[in-house]
Parts: structure tokens; C-alpha cells; sequence
């Protein structure tokens, strides 16, 4: 007999994992978990900056990032029994021209049409909140109830906590096709021809999930882009908050060790023709990155880096990731296109998915996220 | 003495130009061009540093640059690797405690 | 395909052992038993191990621990050491200061 | 942004990568060498011992100057070395990046050879992060190129080549080695570097490991134990040494961290992360090729000449040379090669205990398990002859690629033959006449001249000696035996120093005629 169960969820990263956890909590007894790679988190859910963010982000995202951070990140690390390092001292979203203030205000006013606690700020506050940024700084947004967490941590204490209450994993588990069974989605088949069987099926694979979903005929209009990240050593304490730039040329935090992580890209990276399962960082990036950042914290010149890697982005045609269940594949719930903000919204996601699975109301509306959003324009 | 002056193989050590240095605000010489590390292994000094998480002392291992154990703060800059960082005249090495040069870390 | 809880029951719970206590990753200060224990949690390849508790993640990058690791790794999972993939290596090999990092003759961003 | 370009690029400047310059270079191609220490020659440098091997391996010689020559030959060739350059990545299209003082440069090969070498590898006990716990790499990095001693006191753990030549050169660089440790059972380097540490008196404890090095904020002593089943140290085993420095020497492990950056495919081996290669050292990236340790753990002899044929195989590659040319040199070369992968040392033997040489004499026990031959094995090998008047005495029992001393007599009193790892037979009817460079060319310091009732009772035995103060004409002191005892009184009779020797002074003591056989050592009396 095939291996079976309630739910099966492609896909060993964070919101994978999350997804399983959230299921366990509610009693779901059978749940299992394939992950491709040799490792869990191999992909994006490893390799982020660790931004834990609601400003900068469109309006039709923020009801559950939103959710997320009132609800689940405070109490994460209690919940998991791992510490997930959640800092919630602010975000801090930088500009150096009137365009970049600009471009920040308008993001800043359309969250707060939503509810959102996020303003401009000039010169002299942004300063008084971080004194190590750079004299060119003119101005910021600046909201408070945002931070960062450490996304190793967040998406192993996933793994380990679910794994404890009985979760199945399976690593190096390659998913070739999905197949229904009489009308309903049932089967996962891997490439080595073995079947798994559920009653529903969660896919939740980056961009991998495009290629396994379309085996049922659905397609998510997805673009794929690699972005690298830098750590550096470790630091005295510095300062708390999650920076970004309006120039979007870099993000980052420095983390409860110490390091700085930093996330960058040197333009190059949109037209990267590498495999899916190679990660290798561009030489350009590095350097780069490394000049953007100075430019805004001269602090850090002589901080050493001490390690850079790169990992794909799955960039959905509209900037938002698709977390819906497939109505034309009953059995099929969707999340991916998540588009590099994926991290900070996990849980949240996480225990939406959970929710989907059991058909039962979710925390927030998510009907601005569906499947069948892309249609023509004309 | 830790300082080789003859040696049956490589025969007397050539003659080097004395360089003065602060070892923790301490007065030291050694020889310009040497590795810092080695001239305060002449001196008898055996600790570089003490760790960030556990406060233990560590010296010189692997002394070619991989394992990063020998870091001081060089010039006001930690984290300096003293085994291949040459030393010049003035020099101020101190005592690395964690990632600073304070020691209630 | 490794089926993990399978894995976890053949090896049995972690049981802690004298020699727990001893260093293992000399810059980021993991021991022994931190290692063992993170197996029996779950973690059965390095790069999760390096992800969960920094070993191999320090100023050096692992270049002095990255054997001892993958042995008591190979030991705890009853595995050949040869079966215990070594991390990615990755650029810079040595720390770069940020500033010569940044100095590549490329434009100012 | 300039990315400057070259036919090749070589990553390392160490025994493979300037071999391999130089046979490039000799092809027409102009090779940049980068390397990111401030001297060439990788471990050369640090390696003052003399090399085993023949004439082509430049055996007799020692690593420094083995350096030298290299250094010479890769300038007349034309290859651009340049120093303080380390490679800090290798990335898609064969582009490296080097850092250079306060600045990245950006270089593209259309080939690159990584010759990066090895790494220590390193074991761990309570107390192995104090000061004073340091590498064996960095011994000899502090005492040989930077002339500081590494300690006063050292117990060395490990009796690989590696411990074995370490622990030498410790005591020539006026250290005290206290003891020679190893959880193996058995020596694991060549039984003549045992011996010539074992007749300086150093113990052997083979099966045993540390057990703790001692010491608040530096090491002050270490305690050793027995190693039973289960690799569990039996109790009451435990001894204590007074050391101020804990030397390991427990194996290298092949550098190949760029390699596995580029994505080359790695094997994951007894010997380490190695890249998968071809017999040219072609990795499995077009165009990328790498020899010596970084593709498995050997001598540096033999890593100049694997670097030699990866340097005419990226001529081959770049077209400067054509097939037939390729051929013929490279077979050249591999029959070098072949030459030193032979004997009881040879990789295919890794691991295996030989109970016979290939001669059909059993081996040593003693030298495996104490390092060093005792007196009742010894007149089992063909070097080891009895004879009234002046003769070599051959203490090598070990079949390993070396034989200087073939050539060394002009008087044709040592034999080795063709095959290279023979042991040297002494000739029954030669006539030696007590010049000496037999001893002064044997790399593993194992021959030995005697004479017996050069007055009467006693006879003289002439040694090698490396050692400082030089002892004079008319010192009066102790002969030592195999085991480093005590075995009588000596007198020195001679002094021997000669360009020729290289550094190897021959000694000359008098002692008994009974203790001829046995005295092999000198330590004055003071």
C-alpha cells in the first residue's frame, strides 16, 4: 500500500514546515512532508535576510503579514522551544533623494489606509533611532511594530516541533506529478516512481511549484530571480532595527550573534540562466553589495564578511504569492509566488494553509491571493 | 630564549631590523616583517584572546591564516588574524575579549 | 529519500555521554553534545546542523571543525563518514573586509 | 569593470602549482601564479629534512632548497608569481577572485589549475583549545620560517611522517619532544624517521591518545592514556607530563573549498572532499584542472609531478601542444610518478599492515611498536653486514622509493637496483674507504659506518648528527642505542662537516667493540 495521508505538503521550507506545525496543533494526526533536497529549508527559507516586515508591502498582503506579527511571531519561540530570535524594534526604510522620499511616502500611505502604524521621518529622527547610518540620509519610513527574526532558526523550530509531535518528513523526496483520482487530487508521485496518497495536498515548493502544479493543468505566471546575501562577523551590539533602502539596493539586520546579514543584488542577477538546484553567487554581487551598504552604514567598513550565498526567488506576475486552494483541483491548495518577502509572513501562512486544508475559515481573508486572479486584461 | 639564533640546517638567522610595538599598552620590540603572532611567542605572550560565549583563552593552532583562533585587535581593529599579519613599527596589539577590546564583555 | 522518522526511531533517543561536553567548533564555541543532540532532533545533514547551531559558521567557516562534525554526525546516524555530505563552500574563503570587499574597481552604487 | 584575462591561472604556488607553471610556461603559455601566502613553495619552505625518492625526484635534498630550485626554474621559464594574492572565490567562466592588499581584482583563465594544497586535520580533547595545544603545520611554520620556538617541552601527538619529522626537527630547533603519541598501534610514517627520533631518547606510546591538556590560561601539562577496546582509555593507564606545548599531527585533509564552490563534482573519500578528475586532472568543469594534495593527500615529490603533467595537460588543453607531443611528455613524467607510488608506503598499501618486505624478510615488530629496531632484528637486512675493517652499516628495512645511497659510494659498495623501493644490499668483496657520503645522503639517516679495534677493544661508528652545539674531537659523553638508552661510554674521534653533506655532520665515536652494533647515538656529558 502506498504510504498515506490527511494532508501532504510538497515542499520542506518554511511554509511547509509551518503548515505541518499548525495541522499537528490542530490534531491532524497524519501529515507528511516531501522535501526535494537532502536538508529542510534548503531553499529561499534559509537564504532570506530575516525581515519580519508589514511596510513596503502591497495592501492585499497585509491582512494576514499583519495577523502574523500581532499573533503568532511574539510568541514563537515559546511555542517552538527554540529561539527564533524575533526582534520587534522597527523597520527602517531609507531614502537619500526626494525620489526615494517620494516613492517611500507613497507606500507609507497606502498601508496606512489598512491600519498600519508606519510614517515619514526626516533626517534627525532617523538618526536618533540609528546613529550608525550615513550623513547622506534625508529622510525614512519608519514603522515601529516591525523587526526581523532569524529564519534558520524560525524554519528548523518549524521542522523539529512538528517532527516531535509526529509529522512525517521525507528529504530527497523529488516530486514529479500530481494526479487526481476520480475526480479529486489523491495522488503525489516522486521521480523514483514512488506514491504517495492524500487527501489533500499542499504545494508550497518556490518556484519547483510551477512545474508540479501544472501537472494538473494549472499554471502560476512566475518569474524566476536569484538574489545573494552576505553575513559578516560578528559585531558588538549595534542596532536592533530592520533597515531597507527606497532604492531597494540592499536589506538587512544585525542578528543576536552579532553578524550583520545582508541581503543584495548587483543587477546582474535578472538574467541568470542557472539550473533551479544550482545556487552559485555571481562575483559581481559581493562587491557590489558590499559599496551600497557602506553608503549607508560607513560603520561597517571594516566589518569582514565571512560567507555569501545566493538563492531563487519565485516572483509572481503581481508582486504577491498565490495562497489559495484549486477549486478545478479539488484536494489542491497553492502557496508560492511569494516573491522575496516570503519569510515574515510564514507563520501566518502557515497556519492559513493549515486552515485551508481543513476547510475551515481562515484568520484573515485571502481572496485577493487566489489562483484564478491572473486573467487577461482583455 | 624562544628566539632560534643558529641552527644546525638553516644556519644563523639572518639579521632583521628591530621594530617597537604595544602589546596591551605594554612597550615590546620584534622584528619588522615578522608575523605579529611570532613576536609575541618571542615574548612569552600566549594569549591573544579570550572567547565571546564561554571567556576561554586562545593562542595560535594552525599559525597559516585558516583557523582564525590567533585574532587580536590590531590597531584598533578586531578580529586581525596576528599570524600573518606582518609587524611594523607601532603596531598596537591588544588582547581581544569576544569581538572587543574591553574585558567585561 | 531519507524518511526521517524512520530514521529517528533505528536510532533510538539521544542518550548523553561523557565527552558531551567537548569542543567541537572552536569559533562559534558548539560542542559535542550540542552536535548529538541536534541529531536525534532531527538534523541529519550538515547543512542543517551549521543553520541550527552555528558550528562550521564562525571566522574560520569550518575549516577546522568541518571532519570532527562529520564524524560524530556519521557516528550518531550510524552512517559511513563518507555518506555525511561536507557543507558548500563559499565565497569569500578568507574575511574580507567590507571596504575591500567593496574596493573591485566597480562603479560606486 | 576590467577583468583581466590569462591563458592560465594557478591557483597556489606550492610543489604542483609551480610544476605546473613551469611545464606550461615551457609550452609557450604565460601562466599567472597566485598564492596568497607571502612566500612560494607552499610547505617547502618549512621542510628541511631531506627528501626521499631518486636523482629525477631530486631525492637527497631538502624541501627548502628542492624550493629554491623550483623557484629558479619557474622564473626562467617566465612564470608571474604573485604573492600576498589570495583567491577568495572561483566563479561561472573561470573567473577567480583575488584579493590583492586593499583590493579585489577580477581575473578570467581560459584554464585555471587549483593547486591549494592540504589542510590539518585536527582531533579534539579537553583542553585542546588552550594556548599551547598548536598544529604540527604550525611548528614548523614558527621554528623554520620564522625561527621562534614553538615551546620548550612539546609532546607531539601523532606518528605519521608528518609527527615523525616534526618531532626531529623540534629537537634541531632546541626544543625537548617528551613523547611520541598515537592511538594507532603501530608507526604509522617511515620506521627510519621513528628511528631517528627514537635513539634521541623520545618515547614511544603507540594505542595511546590524550587524554587532557592541563593548564588555566596556557597548557602546563598533558595526561595520556592507553587506548583499550572500544577506543576507550583503560584506567589506570594514565600518565602525566610537564609540556608546555601539545603538537598534533594527525593527517591532512586536501584543501578543495574553491573546487566545491564552482560546483566541480567532489568525492567524498577515505582521504577527504576530492574533486572528481580525469588523468589529466581535468575537473568536471570544462577547463578546470587540479593537482597535488588538493586532490588527495601524497608527498610533495609527487605533487610536482602531478603538477608537471596537469601543466602540459592545460597545454594540450590550449592547444600549445598537440597529442603525440602531450603523450610523450606526460609518459615521461608518469613513469616518475609510478616510481613513487611504490613500496610498503605506496597508496594502494594505505591502511594494510605488511608483515614482509618485498624482499621476504619480516618486518620489524619493534619499529612498529616503539619506533625503533631492536638489536636482535637488526642483522636480518642486506644492508646490515659484519666486517672487520670500515663498512656501511644499512639500517633500512622498509621498501620505500629512495635510493641516494646507491649512487652516493663511488666504490660500488651499495646496491639497490632498478626498482627503486628495494632495500640496500651491502656488497660482500667492496672496498670502503670511510669517505662518508653514504651516510650524509641517506634521507632517512640510516647508515652508519663501522670499524672495529681501531685500537684495541674498540672500534669506531660513524653517525649523522643535525644537531647543535656540534660536539668537538676529545668530548667525552654517552653512545645511546636504537632505543635512545644508554648503551656505554664514547668519546668523539672525528668531526665531519662538508659542503657535500648538506648539513649532515658525521660524527665519530669510540666505543667497545661489543658495542658497535648497538651505539648509535651521542650525547655529551657536561
Amino acid at each position: 500500500m502506498n504510504p498515506t495521508a490527511d494532508v501532504i505538503i510538497i515542499g520542506g521550507g518554511i511554509n511547509g514546515c509551518a503548515a505541518a506545525y499548525y495541522l499537528a496543533k490542530k490534531g491532524v494526526k497524519n501529515v507528511i512532508v516531501l522535501e526535494a533536497s537532502d536538508s529542510i529549508g534548503h531553499g529561499g527559507s534559509s537564504r532570506n535576510g530575516g525581515g519580519v516586515r508589514q511596510s513596503g508591502r502591497d495592501v492585499r498582503e497585509l491582512p494576514y503579514v499583519m495577523y502574523g506579527i500581532k499573533h503568532l511571531w511574539p510568541g514563537l519561540s515559546d511555542e517552538l522551544g527554540v529561539d527564533v530570535e524575533y526582534t520587534q524594534k522597527g523597520n527602517l526604510r531609507l531614502g537619500k533623494t526626494e525620489k526615494h522620499l517620494e516613492k517611500l511616502k507613497t507606500l507609507a500611505d497606502n498601508a496606512k489606509k489598512v491600519g498600519l502604524d508606519v510614517r515619514m521621518i526626516g533626517k534627525e529622527e532617523v538618526k536618533e533611532i540609528n546613529p550608525y547610518l550615513s550623513d547622506d540620509i534625508i529622510g525614512a519610513s519608519w514603522c515601529p511594530t516591525d523587526g526581523h527574526a532569524n529564519p534558520l532558526m524560525a524554519t528548523l523550530g518549524f521542522y523539529k516541533k512538528s517532527l516531535s509531535m509526529g509529522v512525517k518528513y521525507y528529504t530527497g523526496a523529488e516530486v514529479a506529478s500530481l494526479k487526481k483520482i476520480k475526480g479529486r487530487l489523491r495522488q503525489v508521485i516522486l521521480k523514483d516512481g514512488t506514491i504517495f496518497e492524500g487527501e489533500k495536498v499542499i504545494v508550497a515548493a518556490g518556484y519547483e511549484s510551477r512545474y508540479i502544479v501544472r501537472t494538473v493543468g494549472i499554471d502560476v505566471p512566475m518569474t524566476r530571480y536569484f538574489d545573494q546575501a552576505l553575513v559578516t562577523e560578528m559585531q558588538p551590539e549595534m542596532f536592533p532595527q530592520m533597515l531597507g533602502t527606497a532604492d531597494a539596493n540592499f536589506y538587512g539586520h544585525q542578528t543576536k550573534h552579532g553578524s550583520f546579514v545582508f541581503g543584495s543584488d548587483c543587477g546582474l542577477e535578472e538574467t541568470m540562466d542557472m539550473p533551479l538546484n544550482e545556487m552559485k553567487t555571481i562575483s559581481m554581487t559581493l562587491p557590489s553589495s558590499c559599496r551600497a551598504i557602506e553608503g549607508y552604514i560607513p560603520a561597517l567598513k571594516d566589518a569582514k564578511i565571512v560567507r555569501s550565498w545566493g538563492g531563487w526567488l519565485d516572483m509572481c506576475l503581481d508582486g504577491v504569492p498565490v495562497i489559495s486552494p484549486v477549486d478545478v483541483v479539488p484536494g489542491l491548495i497553492l502557496a508560492c509566488g511569494f516573491t522575496g518577502h516570503g519569510f515574515g509572513s510564514a507563520p501566518a501562512v502557515g497556519l492559513i494553509l493549515a486552515q485551508m486544508a481543513m476547510e475551515e475559515e481562515t484568520v484573515v481573508d485571502m481572496s485577493a491571493l487566489r489562483y484564478d486572479r491572473f486573467d487577461p486584461y482583455q | 630564549m624562544k628566539r632560534i639564533k643558529n641552527h644546525p640546517i638553516l644556519g644563523e638567522t639572518p639579521e632583521r631590523k628591530v621594530v617597537h610595538f604595544t602589546f596591551d599598552g605594554k612597550d615590546m620590540t620584534g622584528y619588522e616583517g615578522e608575523p605579529i603572532a611570532a613576536a609575541l611567542k618571542a615574548a612569552g605572550v600566549m594569549v591573544h584572546r579570550y572567547t565571546a560565549k564561554r571567556h576561554e583563552p586562545r593562542g595560535i593552532f594552525c599559525a597559516i591564516g585558516r583557523c582564525t583562533d590567533c585574532v587580536m585587535i590590531v590597531n584598533g581593529k578586531p578580529n586581525i588574524r596576528t599570524c600573518i599579519t606582518p609587524l611594523e613599527e607601532g603596531t598596537d596589539v591588544k588582547t581581544q575579549y569576544g569581538v572587543s577590546a574591553e574585558r567585561n564583555q | 529519500m531519507t524518511d526521517i522518522q524512520e530514521v529517528l526511531n533505528k536510532i533510538g533517543p539521544y542518550e548523553p555521554a561523557e565527552d558531551d561536553h567537548l569542543l567541537v567548533c572552536r569559533c562559534e564555541e558548539v560542542t559535542k553534545g550540542e552536535i548529538r543532540k541536534a541529531v536525534h532532533e532531527g538534523m541529519f545533514t550538515i547543512e542543517e546542523l551549521r543553520r541550527y547551531l552555528r558550528c562550521g559558521m564562525g571566522l574560520c567557516q569550518g575549516q577546522t571543525c568541518g571532519k570532527l562534525v562529520k564524524g560524530i554526525v556519521a557516528r550518531e546516524l550510524g552512517v559511513a563518514v563518507t555518506d555525511v555530505t561536507p557543507a558548500t563552500s563559499r565565497a569569500p574563503m578568507r574575511p574580507t573586509e567590507m571596504e575591500i570587499a567593496g574596493n573591485d574597481g566597480g562603479e560606486q552604487a | 569593470m576590467r577583468i583581466e584575462r590569462y591563458d592560465m591561472i594557478v591557483i597556489g604556488a606550492g610543489p604542483a602549482g609551480l610544476s605546473a607553471a613551469i611545464e606550461a610556461a615551457k609550452c609557450g603559455i604565460k601562466p599567472i601564479v597566485f598564492d596568497e601566502n607571502a612566500r612560494p613553495g607552499g610547505q617547502l619552505f618549512k621542510q628541511i629534512h631531506k627528501f626521499f625518492g631518486s636523482k629525477e625526484h631530486k631525492a637527497k635534498m631538502r624541501g627548502f632548497n628542492i624550493g629554491k630550485e623550483l623557484l629558479e626554474e619557474a622564473e626562467k621559464a617566465g612564470v608571474k608569481v604573485v604573492l600576498g594574492a589570495t583567491v577568495t572565490g572561483l566563479f561561472d567562466g573561470k573567473e577567480v577572485t583575488v584579493r590583492i592588499g586593499d583590493t579585489i581584482k577580477h581575473v578570467q583563465g581560459d584554464s585555471i589549475l587549483v593547486a591549494t594544497g592540504a589542510s590539518e586535520n585536527m582531533v579534539n580533547f579537553d583542553g585542546w583549545t588552550l594556548p599551547g595545544v598548536i598544529g604540527a603545520g604550525a611548528a614548523q611554520t614558527m621554528m623554520n620560517l620564522h625561527h621562534v620556538k614553538p615551546g620548550d617541552r612539546i609532546l607531539m601527538l601523532g606518528t605519521g611522517n608528518v609527527g615523525l619529522v616534526v618531532s626531529y626537527q623540534l629537537m634541531q630547533a632546541g626544543c625537548e619532544v617528551v613523547a611520541l603519541v598515537d592511538a594507532a598501534p603501530r608507526v604509522g610514517g617511515y620506521g627510519v624517521h621513528a628511528s631517528k627520533v627514537a635513539r634521541c631518547g623520545v618515547p614511544f606510546y603507540l594505542s595511546h591518545t590524550i587524554l587532557r591538556a592541563e593548564g588555566d590560561d596556557h597548557v602546563t601539562g598533558v595526561v595520556i592514556g592507553e587506548v583499550g577496546p572500544g577506543w576507550k582509555v583503560i584506567p589506570g593507564t594514565e600518565k602525566h607530563f610537564d609540556v608546555d606545548t601539545i603538537c598534533l599531527a594527525v593527517g591532512l585533509s586536501p584543501m578543495a573549498q574553491l573546487l566545491s564552490m564552482a560546483g566541480c563534482q567532489m568525492n567524498d573519500t577515505k582521504g577527504g572532499y576530492v574533486p572528481v578528475i580525469d588523468e589529466d586532472g581535468m575537473t568536471s568543469i570544462d577547463g578546470v584542472f587540479s593537482a597535488g594534495d588538493v586532490t588527495g593527500i601524497e608527498e610533495a615529490s609527487s605533487a610536482m609531478i602531478e603538477g608537471r603533467i596537469s601543466g602540459l595537460a592545460v597545454a594540450h588543453y590550449l592547444g600549445y601542444i598537440d597529442d603525440a607531443e602531450k603523450q610523450q611528455r606526460i609518459e615521461e613524467q608518469e613513469k616518475a610518478l609510478d616510481a613513487l607510488r611504490q613500496g610498503m608506503f605506496a597508496p594502494q598499501n594505505r591502511g594494510k599492515k605488511i608483515e614482509k618486505t618485498e624482499e621476504g624478510i619480516p618486518v620489524s615488530e619493534n619499529l612498529l611498536d616503539k619506533g625503533y629496531i631492536a638489536d636482535d632484528e637488526i642483522a636480518r637486512y642486506p644492508g646490515v653486514t659484519h666486517k672487520k675493517g670500515i663498512h656501511p652499516v644499512i639500517e633500512c628495512t622498509q621498501n620505500i622509493p629512495c635510493n641516494p645511497c646507491q649512487d652516493a659510494c663511488k666504490f660500488g659498495c651499495i646496491s639497490i637496483g632498478d626498482n627503486i623501493t628495494s632495500l640496500p644490499v651491502v656488497t660482500e668483496d667492496s672496498q670502503c674507504t670511510g669517505c662518508g657520503m653514504c651516510v650524509a645522503s641517506c634521507s632517512g639517516q640510516a647508515i652508519f659506518l663501522v670499524e672495529e679495534d681501531v685500537e684495541p677493544g674498540y672500534g669506531e661508528v660513524t653517525m649523522p648528527y643535525e644537531f647543535l652545539p656540534l660536539p668537538k674531537k676529545g668530548d667525552c659523553g654517552v653512545a645511546l642505542g636504537r632505543d635512545g638508552k644508554v648503551v656505554c661510554d664514547a668519546e668523539v674521534t672525528k668531526i665531519r662537516s662538508a659542503k657535500a653533506f648538506d648539513h649532515t655532520n658525521l660524527l665519530t665515536i669510540k666505543v667497545p667493540n661489543d658495542m658497535l652494533m648497538k651505539a648509535r647515538f651521542f650525547k655529551s656529558q657536561e
